[in-house]
């Protein structure tokens, strides 16, 4: 599991929104990235080498500071948003 | 090539330590070593503790799994192939299986139980037959406050992923169970069961034959799925098993759809000889499987399976359980015409190796020999153990009879009970099943029984799956029994005459004698019950060390069994079968006769289990030659048409059958018994409840006295509730008010 | 009336329309590749339900690229008949041959049941069978049929009488719990501006026989392939 | 329909690596990321403003330059990977 924090963006009142990346760990089979491969490459682009597919979330939530918001999405990555069995995700912070 | 084998680069030294983590005993070990004549390489370690597992061995179930009667005049393939097949008539034979998926789903529910549905399809279109039905049966801990967080995790996870796979690939769940007990709060229970149809003369096995003959590897690429997974599933669990979380497998439905429809078009092209896929023990069981039916030995090329990485070590790649992925030999020389076939479905297939006359198992890697063993003696010379069994010590502690006090309001036990996700209605969980493509479904989730026409002839099958687990825990040999027993009177129900069956033993660890007198106990009882009523077991699963920290599930021996309704035509007006051959209430002013006797029973019961929190005395006994008259009385009634519907009584008892017939359909009965309130709970078995005109009752009292079955008219259906008078009150209830609490139940539970 | 199913990998109602269209209204019916690139002179192409490349980026999006559905997409033009049923109502939206697009369920999960549909057109052939108002049962199985469109282009949608099949309850009203996806104004199906081009959601093919205990989907199918007297007959018997 | 084009990240041969990031429109219910949203509550996470839910692909593919790469990959998302009607779409190019 990796957990990236890049940049920290605060938005007016302590606002912060985190994007987060969740994508089948890398040893896991993931049938969506192929079936698009596949479908990519029978829609005529030959030059597509591997897709990986996965889900992407905005979260936008009030905290303290950056550490607590920091804190906060990762807690909800590991909880909800990403599967740690078979899913490995990234949180990164955007402006609003 | 002639070589010595030896392990791989970068592969650890192989040794009796190497060998105990892999589950083998010092003797097991030395064993190996001693047929091998040397010391075995890392692959070949690897090889044979999957083979040695008892998922695949059934090292400690064998020896009873002797018990059960496997024959019959309609029996084509019993125990040993991938699936039982048996003839079902004109010309049409059904191939089923049942198989547990109980550890992975534990793990990752929603993938574990997905790949569960994937594995037992496979199971049965190798066979050449397609699928056309599932069920699925399901154990899952306590699911209530704080604590039943994660369980409802699971539950949500594994009917996902129930739902997902069988969905995607197009095969209708119709039917199944749901139970919730503290003893799988540390390990659930997932069964998946799947049936195929096929023209007799269609049938394939998984056998490699002819010298020479090419084997084809097709289907998604190798990758490190599951690497353990055979091994996993035959060891308790205990904090380590967190480290072994990344061998978890994905399905990836839309493979086996595609896998499905060219395995099938290939078996129908003339020149493949065997098919089998790679479940448990991936690419090892199915070279050595198929090898050892043909009596053949194999040569295997390692560098020419597909792989998803190109690290991984020839041992990894024999034990992979990566999903989606089948064998085949051919003709030699025609090898091309089943790549074309596969290609055209967009499948990869590549040739890694071929059939010998050696016997023996030779895989190569990198230009090095790195396994090369004798067949037969593996996979059918696999350690056999009487383990030691004994009654549990507390047994009589459980079978103590503890007073069963008298509801003093029966309607509000009755709601209590209808208000608990044991009991409270499945549809939360079935509605995100696909039960009616294929459009066979004549009757769904939701009945005893399902009911599907076969196309093109004048018959149905008839399809259920039954397990009391506390019944197992109190006495495991009438549970054994009553779930056979149950599973026929389903079948009966409909009018389907019973013609094979097939079973998941879910149990603890086999070297706790308590367990495996369980073990033992059950399957005698499973065994006798199939005697009485000439039910042969055709296929099975064994699913052992089901427990966490010395606690053990309790014994759930799942049993599955088809029956066929040979003339539907005989039962009821084509445009009525949906409701006459359900278990509802529907035509007002039809009579309602209650079949069977009450002898009082509360041992396990769900009256006692639910709403006294006692788990204690003996089950209901099951004779089962009532049963057997009961049964023969109902399939009669079917035949004759008489009957306008049939639900039998099982959980909860005579008052809550006639509940779940009143909310079927939201129509009522006006009726009376001549029991107390207590008995209106009572779990005797070999009853029903049946509806006829009231034009027929008089014949079915008639057959019923010829038949020793005692019969008594209970009321009248109609209105919007449930009336009825018993010894000393009535329950007087609207049906709007039942059907609130019991739909609401699972929903509820589930968050 | 000679009838092509269209097979794409992961189709799995396609023995279903098959057996209807074959057994049941004895027509002329035949299965047509997504290689292919001719529909053989099929007059009605059906694309049929299931999870054609496991659905697995949007219900549909790959095979709207097959092939055949540039022949599809001409016969369409033509004025010729094509009929998409759940994952061929999504491959109708994907390709653009009907307006709209489809979102998860309401509420995220697989929906199998019988709902009730309200006909809301009794003037295209598919609807000879029924009458204006007529109140269907009929099975949904679908993960993504949560129907939904600009604002504009559903007004336009209403304007042009475009909405054949809305989810109802059984008493034929609207109400949110009838529209158990979620879809915008319970939107079940809908035609194109010529009215030969029909999706829906729900299943006809799964509830076109007696003994299924259910066949008010018989007539869509009937009248899918209406044209000839005999026909005719046969659509109006199944409403 | 967006399509922002950052930073493009050549790896060796003309091997590219873009990011999409696929959104329901802003005017389209996100029954997903409202899910989301009210599960996070009910485990008590209070400071979650919104969430939006949508997915993301990494595609890697060989190019001549940079401007086939984001042309090809831009044709792509109109015709595969996002659906006009219902969502946006944003590229973003990441080193290897
Ligand atoms: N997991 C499940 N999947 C599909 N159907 C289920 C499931 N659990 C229960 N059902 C359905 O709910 C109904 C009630 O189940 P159950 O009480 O076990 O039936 P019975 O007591 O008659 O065997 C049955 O029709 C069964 O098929
Ligand atoms: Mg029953």
């Amino acid at each position: 599991m990796t957990s990236q924090t890049s940049r920290h963006a605060e938005g007016p009142e302590g606002r912060f929104v985190a994007r987060v990346l969740v994508y089948p760990r890398a040893e896991v089979l993931d049938p969506q990235g192929r079936a698009i491969e596949d479908a990519l490459g029978r829609i005529g682009f030959d030059g597509v080498r591997r897709i990986r597919a996965g889900k992407s979330f905005e979260v936008a939530l009030e905290a303290a500071d950056e550490e607590q918001a920091s804190e906060a999405v990762d807690r909800m990555c590991r909880q909800l948003l990403a599967n740690p069995i078979v899913e490995d995700y990234t949180v990164e912070w955007v402006s609003e | 090539m002639t070589t010595t084998p030896s392990s791989a680069a970068g592969e650890p030294v192989v040794d009796s330590a190497l060998a105990a983590d892999h589950g083998l005993t010092g003797e097991e070990f030395g064993g190996l070593c001693d047929l091998l004549g040397r010391s075995p390489t890392c692959t070949e370690l690897g090889i044979a503790s999957a083979l040695y597992s008892e998922h695949c061995s059934y090292k400690s179930s064998k020896i009873h799994l002797r018990r059960f009667p496997t024959r019959s005049r309609r029996v084509v393939h019993g125990p040993g192939e991938n699936a039982g097949v048996v003839d079902i008539g004109h010309g049409w034979v059904a191939a089923f299986k049942m198989e547990s998926h109980n550890h992975p789903s534990f793990i990752e529910p929603y993938q574990g139980a997905a790949t569960g549905v994937g594995g037992i399809l496979r199971d049965v279109f190798t066979m050449g037959a397609r699928p056309i039905a599932c069920l699925d049966s399901l154990r899952f801990g306590e699911i209530d406050g704080e604590r039943g967080a994660r369980m409802r995790h699971l539950v949500d996870g594994v009917v996902r992923g129930i739902g997902d796979y069988g969905n995607c690939v197009g095969i209708p769940t119709v039917g199944g169970e749901t139970g919730f007990h503290r003893s799988y709060n540390g390990n659930i229970l997932v069964n998946a069961f799947a049936l195929g149809v096929c023209r007799e003369d269609r049938i394939f096995t998984a056998t490699a034959s002819g010298a020479g003959n090419p084997i084809l590897y097709a289907g998604s690429r190798t990758g490190r799925d599951g690497i353990h997974g055979a091994t996993m599933a035959s060891e308790a669990f205990d904090a380590e098993s967190e480290a072994k979380r990344p061998t978890v497998q994905v399905g990836d439905p839309f493979t086996e759809k595609v896998l499905l429809e060219a395995s099938l078009e290939a078996m129908r092209s003339g020149v493949v000889l065997g098919v089998q896929d790679m479940g448990a023990a991936g690419l090892t069981s199915s070279c050595f499987e198929m090898a050892a039916r043909g009596g053949a030995g194999v040569d295997i090329d390692l560098d020419l399976v597909p792989l998803r990485e190109a690290s991984l070590t020839p041992y990894e790649i024999m034990l992979s359980e990566s999903q989606e992925r089948m064998v085949f030999v051919t003709q030699r020389g025609q090898e091309e015409a089943v790549v074309e076939i596969l290609s055209r479905w967009g499948l990869e297939a590549s040739k890694i190796g071929r059939v010998t006359d050696s016997g023996r198992a030779r895989l190569t890697f990198r230009g090095r020999t790195v396994a090369d063993m004798p067949v037969e003696p593996l996979v059918d010379g696999a350690p056999v153990y009487d383990r030691p069994a004994a009654p549990p010590a507390d047994l009589r502690e459980r079978q103590r009879v503890v007073d069963c006090e008298a509801p003093e309001d029966p309607l509000r036990a009755l709601r209590s009970l209808l208000g608990t996700p044991e009991l409270g209605d499945k549809t939360w969980i079935h509605r995100q099943y696909d039960s009616t493509v294929r459009s066979n479904t004549i009757v769904g989730p939701g009945s005893d029984a399902a009911v599907l026409r076969l196309k093109g002839t004048p018959s149905a099958l008839a399809l259920t799956s039954d397990v009391n687990p506390s019944y197992c825990w109190l006495e495991p040999r009438m549970g054994g029994r009553q779930a056979v027993a149950e599973a026929v009177r389903n079948l009966a129900t409909v009018g389907a005459e019973p013609v094979g069956m097939t079973n998941c033993l879910n149990f603890g660890s086999p070297e706790n004698p308590a367990i495996a007198w369980q073990l033992r106990e059950c399957i005698e009882g499973m065994a006798e019950a199939c005697r009485a009523f000439d039910v042969p077991v055709i296929s099975g699963n064994v699913s052992l060390y089901n427990e966490t920290e010395g606690e053990a599930v309790h014994p759930t021996p799942t049993v599955a069994i088809v029956g066929v309704i040979d003339r539907l035509e005989d039962i009821g007006a084509e445009g009525d079968l949906h409701l006459v051959l359900g278990c509802g209430f529907w035509r007002p002013g039809d009579r309602v006769v209650l079949l069977g006797c009450d002898s009082g029973e509360y041992g396990g019961s769900a009256y006692q289990r639910l709403l006294q929190r006692v788990e204690a005395g003996r089950p209901p006994a099951v004779d089962l030659e009532a049963e057997a008259a009961l049964c023969a009385l109902l399939r009669q009634s079917r035949r004759a048409g008489w009957l306008s519907g049939c639900h039998d009584l099982a959980d909860g008892g005579l008052l809550l059958a006639l509940a779940e017939c009143a909310m079927a359909r939201g129509i009522g009965l006006r009726g009376a018994v001549g029991c107390g309130p207590l008995a209106l709970f009572s779990e005797s078995q070999a009853r029903a409840i049946v509806t006829v005109p009231a034009a027929r009752t008089e014949e079915l009292l008639a057959a019923a006295e010829a038949r020793g079955v005692a019969a008594r008219e209970v009321g009248d259906v109609g209105g919007d509730r449930l009336v009825l008078d018993f010894e000393g009150g009535t329950v007087d209830s609207a049906i709007g008010d039942l059907r609130r609490v019991w739909t609401e139940a699972l929903p509820r539970a589930v968050g | 009336m000679k009838c092509g199913i269209v097979v794409f990998p992961g189709s799995n109602c396609d023995h279903d329309v098959y057996h209807v269209l074959s057994h049941v209204l004895e027509q002329e019916t035949t299965f047509l590749w997504h290689q292919e690139t001719s529909l053989e002179g099929c007059e009605l192409v059906v694309l049929p339900g299931g999870f054609s490349y496991g659905d697995y980026l949007r219900a549909g999006s790959m095979a709207a690229h097959s092939p055949i559905m540039a022949a599809v997409r001409r016969h369409a033009e033509a004025g010729g008949r094509v009929l998409g049923i759940c994952n061929g109502f999504q491959m109708l939206l994907e390709t653009g041959l009907l307006p709209g697009a489809m979102r998860r369920n309401r509420d995220l999960r697989f929906l199998s049941v019988d709902v009730h549909l309200r006909v809301e057109r009794d003037d295209l052939a598919w609807c000879s069978g029924y009458r204006r108002g007529d109140v269907l049962r009929m099975p949904v199985a679908h993960a993504e049929g949560n129907y939904v469109d600009t604002g504009e282009a559903l007004d336009e949608l209403e304007r042009r009488g475009q909405v054949v099949f809305r989810y109802v309850n059984g008493a034929g009203r609207r109400e949110p719990a009838a529209n158990l996806n979620g879809s915008e104004r319970a939107i079940a199906g809908i035609c194109n501006a010529g009215g030969n081009v029909l999706g829906l959601m729900p299943h006809p093919e799964r509830c076109a026989e007696e003994m299924l205990g259910n066949r008010d989907g018989l007539g869509l199918l009937a009248g899918a392939v209406a044209g000839g007297g005999r026909l005719g007959a046969l659509a109006a018997a199944g409403g």
